[in-house]
C-alpha cells in the first residue's frame, strides 16, 4: 500500500474528492495547512504597519491505496487539482507498511 | 462640561423656546430620562465597545487579557469614583485645582438633589461612566506586555492623580472652568489626559516582542469594527449626553459628532486607497474614533460645518500621527491610544475656539472673548493638562514598579500570550 | 411619517390625555429626550446590527468586506444626507415629487428650531438614521463579487436618486402624503425600495461562483443572530420613534412591533420544522427580520392584534418568497433582501389599510377613508415605488459600471475573496 | 414594582421637588421616554446579551443551540405574554394568587390608558421583556443535552404557573404585595423563580456527559464577557426602569445596580486571585452578574453604601455556592443560574429589610414597618416562591418529559453537539 | 523506528492519549482533520439551501515509536478507539528512517 | 528523496522557514497541530472547575528534499529551532517514492 500525500488549493478539494471517489477511492483524510513555496505571499497593511503573509491557505490530502491505484491516483489529482497557476501545489508517495481498519479489526489493504 | 454646556444650553435655549418656568429649578423628566439614557450609553462605550474594540486589534493570544484589563479598570474606577473620585472632581473647590472630600462617597448626594434640572445623583453617575472610560482608552497604549497588578494600580491611581484634578479644572468649577475654558465633553479631560499617559507608558514599558516588523496582525478586525461601532454609537451618550438636557442642543452635539465621525472616516479610507491601494475596515473604524475623539470637546458649541471640518482634519493628522509614532519615533503606542486619541482630542480643543463662531454655524464665543482670546485659553488648558499628566503618569509608573516589581511581564508569559499566563483561560476553543 | 405618524400622535393622544397646552407648539423635554435615544438605537441597527447580521451569512474570507461597505455606506449616506439628501427628502416641495435644496447642509436646521415638539436638528438626525440604514440593506443583495468602488458609487446615487424623492413623496409632504399613504416607518421608503432594487442588481450582477449547489454555507450563524438581535431591539426606536414622541402612540408601535418579530420568528421554524425536520438558528431570526419588516408600515396605526396577523403571514409569505427567488427564479439576492424586506414590506403596506380598522384594534383610517380607498392608495404607493426605484437602480448600475470598468470582481479575487483582494485584511487569524 | 416602585418614588419625589400638578394623574413624557428606552435595554439584555454570555460557555459544538433556545423562549414567552400572561400577572386579581383574565391579549391596554404617569401598553411592553428574560435565564442549567421540543414546552408551561403567578403576588396586587414585601425589580420575581428551577431541572434532567472532570472548557471567553457587558448595560434599564419614572429614584436604582456590580466583580476576582493564583475573565463578570442578580430586589430601596454592601456579599457567597453546588452537590447546574442568579436574588431580597434603612443610606420601610417585620415577609415571600417554584417546575418537567418521550438527547447527539443534531447548522466555518 | 498514524473520532483523543501514555509511549502529536469515506456526512439547511458537508471532523495522531512497540501501540489505539460505529477510523504504519530531538540533538530511538 | 517532519514551537516558524530557504530549501508546507510529550500542558479554572489542558500548541513542518540535503536541513531546523527549553520538539526522516508537481506534472526531484 502507499500513502500519497497531496497539496492542492483549497476551492480544489471537492473536485479532487469527487474525482477520487468516481476511479474508486474509498477514503481520505484532509486538513487545512500553510504552504511556502514559489508562490508569493500578500502583505497586509494595518494603520500604516505591512504585515508580509509568507505562507498561503492550502489543503492537504492523505490516502491511502493499493499499490495498482498509484498512478490513476495521482493523474486523477493533478488534472482535477491543476489550475496552470503557480501555486497548484505537489504529490508525494510514500511506502504504507500496515493498515487496520479500528472498526473491524481488518488488516492491509481490507483495512481501506 | 457643567459650567460651559450650561451655558451652551443657555445660548441654545435662550429666547427662542417657550421655555417651563421652573427649568432650572425643578427636575425636568425629559432632561432626567435622556441623562440616565446617555449614562447607559456612554457605559456601553467601554463594556463591551471599547474592550472588543481593542482586544480584536491584538494577538488571539491576549483577546481576554485585554477585555479582562478593560473590565477590571471599569470595576475599580467605578468604586474609587464612589468613594472619592466624584468628590475630587465636584467637591469644594480647593483653589480651584482640586475638589475637597465633602462629597466623598457620594455623601449628599441623594435621590431628591438637583443638579441643574436633573438629580445631582444622575449626574454623578453619567460622571462616573466618564471617569470609567477614560483609564481604560489607556489599555490600548501597553497590551500583551504589561503585568495585570501593574494595570490595576496604575490605573487607579491615575483616576485620583491625574484624571480627578483634571475634570475639576475644566467640569468642576476649577481655575480652568473659571478662564472660560471650552471642553463639551473632554477633548482635554477625556482624550488629551490619556493620550499623553499613553505614550509615556509606551516609552517606559518598552516596544512587544518583535516591534515593529515582527508583529502580528490584529486576529479579529470584524470585532474591532464592531466595538467600534459601539463606540459611535454611544458617543451619542457622551456628547449629547454632555449638553445634561434633552433639547436642541443636544441635538445638535449628536449632529457635530456624527458628521464628524462619518468625514474622518472617510478621509482615513481616501489616504490608505492613494497611498496603500486598498482602504482597510480597520483603517476606516479608526477613522470614525478618530472623528469622534476630535469632536468631543467642541461638540455642543458648533454646527454641522464645524463637524465637517473637524473631521476631515481629524481623518487626516490622525493618520499621519500614526504613522509618526510608530515609524518614525518608533514608539509601541500599541493600539495608537496617543496618535487618535491624544492628537484628536488636542486639535479639536484648539480649533473649536474658530469653529465654534457664528460663521461657521457655531453657537460663539463666551460675552466678550475673542477668537484670540479663547484659544489662549484653550492652549493653556492643553499644556498644563498635557505636563500635568505625563509627569504623574511618569511618577505613578515609578511608584507602580515598585510595587509589583517590575512593570513588564517576561518574555515566555509574552510569548504564551497574557491570555494563559495571566489569567489561565485561552480565547478560543474551537476544535472538536 | 411626519404627516401620518402626527395624525397617530393625534389619534392617540386626543382627547383622553389631559394635555400640556403647548404640547405641539414647543418643545417637549420627554419627546426629545425618546427621539434622541431612538436615533441612537437606528444608528445601532446598522451598526454593527445590519453589519454582523450579513457578515455571519458570507463565507469567512468576505466577512470584513461585508462589514466594510456598511460602515462605508453608513459614512457616506451621512454627509449626503447632511449635504443634499435632508433637503431632497424634506425641503419645500417641487410639485409634491422632490424636496428643494433651501435645507442643503441642514441650513436653516439650528438647535432652536422645532420640528412639531421636538428640535428639527433631532428629527433630521432621526431620518439620517434611516438614509443610513436604507442603502445599507442592500449590502445583501451583492456580498463577495462586487468592487467596492461600485458599492460606494451605486449606493451615493441611489441614495439621492431614489431614496431621498421617495421618502419625500411619502413623509416629506409630497404626493403620496398628500393622498393619505399610510406608512409608518418605511414599508415603502425604505424595504420596498430596498428590496426591488436588491433583485435589480442581483439579476444585472450575476450570481456567486457556484450558485446555488456549490455555495458555501453562512460562516458564522451566530454572528448572525447578534446582528438580528440588535436589529431587533434598535426596530423599538425605528417604529417606536417613527411617532415622534414618547406617549402611548410610541408605546403601541414598540408593541405590535415585537409582537410581529415574534410571530414571525415562530412561523418560520414551524415551517422549517415540518419542511425539513430542523428549525435552525439562522431561519428563525430570518423570521424575526421578515416581521419586523412587514410590520414597519402598519407599527403605529394597528394594535397588538394586527401585529400578530402581520408576524404570521411574514413569516410565512417571507419563508416561500425566498425559495421562489432563488430557487425558482435562481436569482442570487444572496442574503435575500427582496425576499424578506421587499416582500416583507410590501405586504405590511397593503395590510395596513385593513388592519388598522378599529375591529383589528387599530387606530382606524383618516376621516371619511374607506377600507378600498386606502387600499388603492397603498397598492398606488407601492406600484409607483418599485417602478421608479427599479428604474432608477437600473440607470445607476449602467453609469456605475461605466465609471468603475465593470460592477464585478475577478473570478482570482472572487475565490481568495474580499477580505484580502479589497481591503488587505483577513477576517480571522486565530492560530499560534 | 407597581406598588413599591411607586412609594419608592413617592419617597424620593415627596416634598423636595416641586412636582407639576398633573404628574400622577396624566401622561408625563419624560417618564415615558425612560421607560421605552427601558424595554429597549432589557430586551438587549437577552437579545443578544444573554444568549452570547451562556454560548460563550459552552462547547463550539453546542454554541448555535443555546442561541437558538434564547431567541425560541424570548419569542414564545412574547406571544403567552400577549396571550394570557399579562393578564395572569396584572390581571383582577382573584383571591390575591393570580391574575384574572381581564386583560388577555391585551385587552383594555389602548394606547391612551395609563398606568401611573406612563401608558399601560408601555408598562405591559417592559413587563414583557421581563417576561422574556426569566425562563431564558434557565436555559444555563440544562445547556447541550435537553431536546429543542422540550425546552419549549417547559420554558412556556413555567411561564404560564411560575412566572406569571409569582409576579402577580409581589407586582400584581397579590398577597405578597399586600404583606408589603420589598422587590423592586425581581429579586424573588425573577432570580428566585429562575433559580431555584434551574436545580430542579438539572437534578432531572442529569448532568453532562463527563461531567465533572471530563466537560471542555468555554469556547469563546471573550463572547460570554461581550454578553455580560450588554447584560450590565441593560440591567440599568432593568433595575432603573422599575421605577417607572425618569426621576431621582431612577437615578439612584442605577447607581446601587452599578455600584454592587463593580464591587461583586471585584470581589470575586480576589478569590481566584488568592486561590488560585490567577484572576480569570469568566470569573470576573459571573461576579459582574452576581452582583447585579443581588442588588435587583434592593436597588430602588437602598443607597450607594447598600450596594457596595450588597455588591461585596454577593461576589463571596455566590463564588463558593458554585463550589458546592458543582463539587459538593455534583449538581451540574452547567452555567450556574442557581448559585448566581437564585442565591444573589434571594441574599438581596432578604438583606433589603436592612440595607433600605437611613442609616445605610436606604430610602427606609414602610411606614411603621420594622426590620425584623420586614426581614419576616420576606422570608416567608421567598419561602413560598421557592417552594411553588421547586413544585410546579418538577410537575413541568413531569408532562414535559411524557410529551417529548424524554427530556434528554441520545448519548450521540450530545457528542455531535446540539448544532448539527438538532438545528443543522455549525458554529463557526472559519476554513478555506 | 515506525511512524504510526492514526485517524480517530475526535471525543478518542483523550481516551487514546491516556491509553498510550500507559503502555510506554512518550508523546504524540495531534491534529484536527476532516474525514471523508464509508460514513456518512451531514446536510446543513439554510433558509431552504442545502449544503452537503461530505468531510467529517476526525483527529489524526502521529507517533513515532521503536519497532517493538508497534504491535502494542495499534492494539491499544484499536481498543481504545472502537466505538463499533462505521467511522471509527484507520492506522496506518511507515517505516521512519532517522528522528532527532531538537533540544538535545539527540538521534535514534533517544530522541523519542 | 526524503520527507522530513519537524514539529517545533510555534513561534519558531517564521524563523526556521527563512533559514530553511537559505540553504536552498525550495518550499514547505506546515500545520497547526497539539503536541504532548515530556512539557507539561497547563490547567486552565473556570468557575472553579480544573481543566487540564494535556496538549500544547506546535507547528509541524513538513517538506520534501533531495537526500543530499537531508543532513544540512536537520542542523538547520535543529539550530534554529533550539531553545533550550523541554517541548522543543522532533525531526523525523522519511522516505519517499514519488514526487510530483500539479501545475507541469514534472515528477521526481524536478517537482520539488
Ligand atoms: N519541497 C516541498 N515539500 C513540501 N511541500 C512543498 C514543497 N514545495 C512546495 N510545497 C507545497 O506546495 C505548495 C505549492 O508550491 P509552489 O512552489 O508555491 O507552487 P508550484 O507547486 O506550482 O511550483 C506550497 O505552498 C507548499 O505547501
Ligand atoms: N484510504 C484512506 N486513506 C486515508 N484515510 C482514510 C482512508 N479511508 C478512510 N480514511 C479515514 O478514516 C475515517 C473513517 O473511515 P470510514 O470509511 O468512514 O469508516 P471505517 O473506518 O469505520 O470504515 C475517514 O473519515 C477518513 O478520515
Ligand atoms: N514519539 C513522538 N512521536 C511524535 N511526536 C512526538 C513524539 N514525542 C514528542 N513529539 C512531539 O514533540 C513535542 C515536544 O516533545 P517533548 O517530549 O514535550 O519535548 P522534547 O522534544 O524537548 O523532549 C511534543 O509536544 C509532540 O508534539
Amino acid at each position: 500500500m502507499k500513502l500519497v500525500i497531496a497539496v492542492i488549493k483549497p476551492h480544489k478539494l471537492d473536485p479532487v474528492r469527487e474525482a477520487l471517489t468516481e476511479i474508486g477511492v474509498s477514503g481520505l483524510t484532509a486538513s487545512e495547512v500553510k504552504g511556502f513555496g514559489r508562490q508569493k505571499g500578500h502583505t497586509e497593511i494595518y494603520r500604516g504597519a505591512e504585515y508580509t503573509v509568507a505562507f498561503l491557505p492550502k489543503v492537504k490530502i492523505e490516502l491511502v491505496i493499493p499499490d495498482d491505484l498509484v498512478e490513476r491516483t495521482m493523474e486523477t489529482i493533478r488534472q482535477t487539482a491543476e489550475t496552470g497557476q503557480i501555486g497548484d501545489g505537489k504529490i508525494f508517495v510514500l511506502d504504507v507498511e500496515r493498515a487496520m481498519r479500528i472498526r473491524t479489526g481488518e488488516i492491509g489493504e481490507e483495512a481501506l | 462640561m457643567l459650567c460651559f454646556a450650561h451655558i451652551g444650553a443657555a445660548l441654545t435655549l435662550s429666547l427662542l423656546l417657550p421655555l417651563p418656568a421652573f427649568a432650572q429649578d425643578a427636575l425636568n423628566s425629559g432632561d432626567t430620562a435622556w441623562i440616565i439614557a446617555a449614562t447607559a450609553l456612554v457605559l456601553f462605550m467601554t463594556l463591551p465597545g471599547l474592550a472588543l474594540f481593542y482586544a480584536g486589534l491584538v494577538r488571539s493570544q491576549a483577546v481576554l487579557s485585554v477585555v479582562m484589563q478593560c473590565f477590571a479598570i471599569a470595576c475599580l474606577s467605578s468604586i474609587l469614583w464612589l468613594v472619592a473620585g466624584y468628590s475630587l472632581a465636584f467637591g469644594d473647590s480647593i483653589a480651584g485645582w482640586v475638589g475637597g472630600l465633602d462629597k466623598a462617597f457620594f455623601s449628599g448626594v441623594t435621590s431628591d438633589v438637583l443638579s441643574g434640572s436633573i438629580p445631582e445623583i444622575v449626574f454623578a453617575m453619567f460622571q462616573m461612566a466618564f471617569a470609567v472610560i477614560t483609564p481604560a482608552l489607556i489599555v490600548g497604549a501597553y497590551p500583551e506586555r504589561m503585568k495585570f497588578s501593574a494595570v490595576l494600580w496604575m490605573s487607579s491611581l491615575w483616576l485620583l492623580l491625574v484624571y480627578a484634578p483634571v475634570c475639576h479644572w475644566v467640569w468642576g468649577g476649577g481655575w480652568l472652568s473659571e478662564m472660560g475654558v471650552m471642553d463639551f465633553a473632554g477633548g482635554i479631560v477625556v482624550h488629551a489626559t490619556a493620550g499623553v499617559s499613553a505614550i509615556v507608558i509606551a516609552m517606559m514599558l518598552g516596544a512587544r516582542r518583535g516591534f515593529p516588523e515582527q508583529v502580528r496582525p490584529p486576529h479579529n478586525p470584524g470585532m474591532t469594527a464592531t466595538g467600534a461601532a459601539m463606540l459611535w454609537v454611544g458617543w451619542y451618550g457622551f456628547n449629547g449626553g454632555s449638553q445634561l438636557a434633552a433639547d436642541g442642543g443636544a441635538g445638535m452635539a449628536i449632529a457635530t459628532t456624527h458628521i464628524a465621525a462619518a468625514t474622518a472616516a472617510i478621509a482615513w479610507m481616501a489616504i490608505e486607497w492613494i497611498k496603500f491601494g486598498k482602504p482597510s475596515l480597520v483603517g476606516a473604524v479608526t477613522g470614525v474614533i478618530a472623528g469622534l475623539a476630535t469632536v468631543t470637546p467642541a461638540s455642543g458649541f458648533i454646527g454641522p460645518m464645524g463637524g465637517l471640518i473637524l473631521g476631515f482634519t481629524a481623518g487626516i493628522v490622525c493618520f499621519y500621527a500614526v504613522q509618526i509614532v510608530k515609524f518614525s519615533l518608533k514608539i509601541d503606542d500599541s493600539l495608537d491610544v496617543f496618535a487618535v486619541h491624544g492628537v484628536g482630542g488636542i486639535i479639536g480643543s484648539l480649533l473649536v475656539s474658530v469653529l465654534a463662531l457664528a460663521v461657521f454655524g457655531g453657537g460663539g464665543l463666551a460675552e466678550g472673548q475673542t477668537v484670540i482670546g479663547q484659544l489662549g485659553v484653550q492652549a493653556l488648558g492643553v499644556g498644563v493638562t498635557l505636563v500635568w499628566s505625563a509627569g504623574f503618569t511618569f511618577l505613578i509608573l515609578k511608584v507602580t514598579g515598585a510595587l509589583t516589581g517590575g512593570l513588564r511581564v517576561t518574555e515566555e508569559q509574552e510569548i504564551e500570550g497574557l491570555d494563559i499566563a495571566f489569567h489561565g483561560e485561552s480565547g478560543y476553543d474551537l476544535g472538536r
